[in-house]
């Protein structure tokens, strides 16, 4: 089974790197970007069949290591 | 039939024409390899041969005249023809050192192309059994003002920091120029320098009959499988999605490398290593066997892989990175192979050195492969390329020169100019101080890096100008010598030897040629003269965009040698009002 | 004294810690690897070194955070034991939950390897010791991730208990943070824990403690730490 | 106008950090996983209306600054 689970810095803690890219990217001018924010992605594969469960191991791996809820927040996809 | 099974290329079709030349390999190359085997070679062979015959591998342009430098020296162990120079220093310690260059894979994607430089030149020196105590680079960007010339600098740069302050060595020098010649070719050069004792150096050449044959490292993916547009062809369309052109480096990985590699050294588990470098399987298992005068037999099957499906070819030509191949001492496997696993590596024994002489490959009980081991890299072809010397210019009176400025404007634009200007933009965001040695760090003549507790010190430079190769070859050849020799005394060291890295167009131009001539002529008579000898090097040849080559760049990496610490010197004024001196001519 | 150095795999700065140590005390610190569940008896120093544990993969400091070795860190510094954190020691500290807050991407999005100016906030904790308060220290910092932040609730609790233990600062010594090498908020180098046994800081106190190469500024916080345990 | 790029590696091409954390994971006792893919998300903030635009101007961010289509591939989303 196949599923995502996307982490991104929580709005109020400040993002350098989207900011660069943002400065970046109007100065190759890009038209109309007013903000970007980066984030990290991770395409997961997982054993069974059984979405509740592989739900739950995603959580507990976010929790426990993928992102610093400090500072992030996550969320985990299903691929249809 | 499944497409995306490459299992199921066949391994014998027949060789046209068009595959020979898709394998770089020139009609008569492939011929003389035919006469060689008195047979049609497989896919695999034809794959085998075209990594060994390539440039890249053989020198074939450059060889008769790397053969006339000095290379060899009292303090000379090992000199050019292993993984890296071997350069005694005295109280049983010898410095290892080379320089190599990865141009165009750095041009392709700056941060990858550049990182997997440095980890290849790592492993050279570390193969050898040194550990790694610093690193330099020489780069060469096109016209400042060029559209892509920011990107490949902040790419190039941040990459080399990238591999080198992960893998925890210092990168404590080197040099930045920009010319317009590069805009479509930029250089990446890096030199790597490490300690080792002089009894406990590691050779590529195996020995003895029916040992193990080992595959340590990062698992095989298939990356920079060159050539075949052939393979693609029958790859499919998504055949660039599945063969990555470039390599990315995990210098995590090459670390833990270094340390478990050293470890099963000590521990007497190693006969013979090399590491994968270009066309990694076939090249170090060629070596190492002819080196050694013994035959190879892989069994393919063996080979830890990142994909599924990898066909014999491509496990052959594969270029994944932070791999090594090792024979292993008798009775020594279970001990090394706990080493490597303790360091999360792969470990698996993959062959056996034969008395065949044959370089014989099998994959799914197969053979796939079958070729005289020694052949394959002795009878490589060499070329004696047609060169014309480069006409010498017109030597310039003070009345030719017309675009005068007052003193102060000429000082202005010399300071302000990006060849001159400070790089500590460069260099602060390399690591130069880890394992603190770092006596001299970046920014002055050489660099010196304390050896242990000290007193004593290596120092070290690269050194170039290209501007005088592109006006006299062999005047520029001297000159970048001379001025890493002055460079290492100016710090109070004795330079004791040198690795190259000979950066030139399209050697099938006679022009060119008289370039890559005039220049190893050069430092050949440099090097004589200075009893400066060439231990390690590297030939980068076909730097061209658009037919035109780059300025020749035959960077000169030095190593000096200073036996009190007390007694080297730096380039900061020390006091006001002391005498300020000139000396030479 | 007897330290225990942590190696993780892609640790890169422990012989520098060593040697420092070594220096500064006259004895070999142990070193302990990361799959270990104890540390050597009689610790009372712990280091985490320098370097990029698990190749500063995911976020720095990560992965090491979650070593086996962690739960016997956790315990000592509960005993009150000292824990120092350098540099990648530091962010795993914080990752660990040992020090608060999070070492981000330096504000220039660059590494940075240079000297600094370090002050010395205070000079009453067992790793400071040997300085005065207000001291200047020229130190290198060798990182890319050393942009240190927490929530204004932290940073308020930091600063009102004097748990800064360094901030980056000028040659006049004078605070301002967007002249530091990272962007850290309020300028700071180093933390301590509630009990001020636990330091984390980015600079690199270890490569200065030598004549021959750069300073000496750095052999005051071993020296501190080698007296503390003596007192003790 | 909001939009997310997501930018991963191609398949073929090694990925260093999703297998570090696919071992930290493991050695975590997550359940089931059995591979990990590590990739960037940007989220992009973008003005006007036209969707067609501005997934122009996306892919054009993209190959010129987001992703190195050398090892890299993307794809453009739009919130509903
Ligand atoms: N320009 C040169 N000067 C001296 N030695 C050279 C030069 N180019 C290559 N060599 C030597 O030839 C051998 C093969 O080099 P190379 O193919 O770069 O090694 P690797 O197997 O690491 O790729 C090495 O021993 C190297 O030192």
């Amino acid at each position: 089974m196949k599923a995502r689970v996307i982490v991104t810095l929580k709005s109020a803690v400040l993002d350098p790197q989207g900011k660069a890219i943002e400065g970046a990217l109007r100065s190759l001018g890009v038209a109309g970007v007013q903000s970007v924010r980066q984030g990290k992605v991770f395409d997961v594969e997982l054993a069974g069949n059984d979405k509740a469960a592989a739900e739950g191991a995603l959580k507990e791996a976010c929790d426990k290591l993928l992102a610093n809820t400090v500072i992030e927040t996550y969320r985990v996809e299903f691929a249809e | 039939m499944d497409r995306t099974d490459l299992n199921v290329i066949p391994n014998t079709p027949s060789i046209t024409p068009e595959l020979v030349a898709e394998h770089g390999l020139k009609p008569d190359e492939y011929q003389r390899f035919v006469e060689l085997i008195g047979r049609e070679p497989t896919i695999t062979e034809l794959g085998i041969v075209s990594a060994m015959w390539n440039e890249h591998c053989s020198y074939k342009s450059s060889k008769v005249w790397l053969r006339t430098l000095p290379t060899k020296g009292e303090r000379v162990i090992q000199g050019p023809g292993e993984n890296a120079g071997v350069v005694d220093i005295g109280d049983g310690q010898a410095v290892v050192f080379k320089m190599e260059s990865h141009n165009h894979p750095s041009f392709i994607e700056p941060y990858q192309g550049a990182g997997t430089g440095v980890g290849g030149i790592l492993r050279d020196v570390f193969t050898m059994g040194a550990r790694p105590v610093a690193a330099l680079n020489a780069l060469r960007f096109g016209d400042p003002h060029h559209p892509r010339t920011r990107r490949l600098l902040a790419g190039v740069v941040a990459g080399i920091g990238g591999y080198g302050n992960s893998f925890g060595v210092p990168t404590v020098g080197g040099s930045v120029g920009f010319h317009e010649r590069y805009n479509g070719n930029i250089l990446v050069n890096a030199m790597a320098v490490g300690l080792a004792k002089t009894d406990e150096i590691f050779y590529a050449a195996a020995a003895g009959v029916g040992r193990s044959i080992v595959y340590l490292g990062s698992k095989t993916g298939r990356d920079g499988i060159h050539g075949a547009t052939m393979a693609s062809a029958e790859f499919g369309a998504d055949a660039e999605e599945k063969r990555p052109t470039v390599q990315v480096g995990d210098p995590f990985a090459e670390k833990l490398l270094l340390e478990a590699c050293l470890e099963i050294m000590q521990a007497g588990c190693v006969v013979a290593i090399q590491d994968m470098g270009a066309a990694g399987l076939t090249c170090s298992a060629v070596e190492m066997g002819a080196k050694g005068d013994l035959g190879v037999e892989l069994d393919l099957n063996a080979v830890p892989c990142r994909e599924t499906g990898m066909s014999a070819y491509e496990m052959m030509l594969s270029e994944s990175q932070e791999r090594m191949l090792m024979v292993i001492a008798d009775g020594k496997e279970e001990q090394a192979e706990a080493i490597f696993r303790k360091w999360g590596l792969d470990f698996a024994v993959i062959g056996k050195t034969t008395d065949t002489l044959r370089f014989v490959v099998k994959h799914n009980g197969e053979v796939m492969a079958d070729l005289p081991i020694k052949e394959l890299g002795d009878e490589a072809p060499e070329y004696y390329r047609p060169f014309t010397e480069t006409a010498p210019r017109p030597v310039l009176g003070p009345s030719d020169v017309t675009h005068a400025v007052s003193v102060a404007d000429a000082l202005e634009q010399l300071i302000a100019s990006p060849d001159l200007c400070s790089k500590r933009w460069v260099w602060e965001q390399y690591d130069h101080l880890i394992l603190g040695n770092t006596v001299q760090r970046p920014g002055g003549d050489a660099a010196v890096v304390r050896v242990g507790e000290g007193p004593k010190a290596l120092a070290m430079t690269s050194d170039v100008t290209p501007r005088y190769c592109e006006a006299d070859p062999f005047e520029g050849g001297k000159q970048a010598v001379a001025e890493a020799w002055r460079n290492l005394t100016a710090v109070g060291a004795t330079p004791i030897a040198v690795t190259d890295n000979l950066n030139f167009g399209n050697p099938e131009k006679p022009e060119i040629m008289g370039q890559v001539v005039g220049c190893v002529k050069g430092i050949g008579a440099a090097c004589e003269a200075l009893d400066f000898p060439v231990v390690s090097g590297n030939v980068s040849l076909y730097n061209e965009t658009n037919g035109q080559g780059i300025l020749p760049t035959p960077t000169i990496g030095g190593v000096g040698l200073i036996d009190d610490l007390e007694q080297s010197m730096s380039l900061a004024f020390k006091a006001a009002g002391e005498a300020i001196f000139v000396v030479g001519k | 004294m007897k330290a225990a150095v942590l190696l993780f795999p892609g640790s890169n700065r422990e012989g520098d810690v060593a040697r420092a140590l070594r220096l500064v005390s006259g004895q070999e610190p142990k070193v302990v690897w990361h799959a270990d569940t104890e540390l050597p008896q009689g610790t009372d120093l712990v280091v985490l070194p320098g370097g990029f544990s698990y190749g500063d993969y995911l976020r720095c400091g990560a992965i090491a955070a979650r070593a086996n070795i962690m739960d016997a860190v956790r315990a000592h510094a509960a005993r009150g034991g000292m824990v120092l954190g350098i540099c990648n020691g530091f962010q795993i500290l914080c990752e660990a939950g040992l020090l608060p807050g999070v070492l981000v991407r330096n504000a220039k999005l660059r590494f940075v390897c240079r000297e600094v100016f370090l002050r010395v906030e205070r000079a009453d904790t067992a790793f400071t010791k040997s300085y005065r308060k207000g001291d200047l220290l020229r130190i290198p910092v060798a990182h890319g991730e050393g942009n240190y932040t927490a929530d204004p609730a932290t940073i308020q609790v930091l600063e009102g208990e004097g748990r800064v233990a360094f901030r980056y600062a000028r040659a006049d010594g004078h605070i301002d943070e967007t002249d530091g090498p990272n962007g850290a908020i309020n300028g700071i180098a180093g933390i301590y824990s509630e009990k001020l046994n636990v330091l984390g800081m980015m600079p690199h106190p270890e490569n200065h403690v030598d004549p021959v190469v750069g300073t000496v500024d750095g052999r005051g916080l071993f020296e501190s730490i080698v007296g503390a345990l003596k007192a003790a």
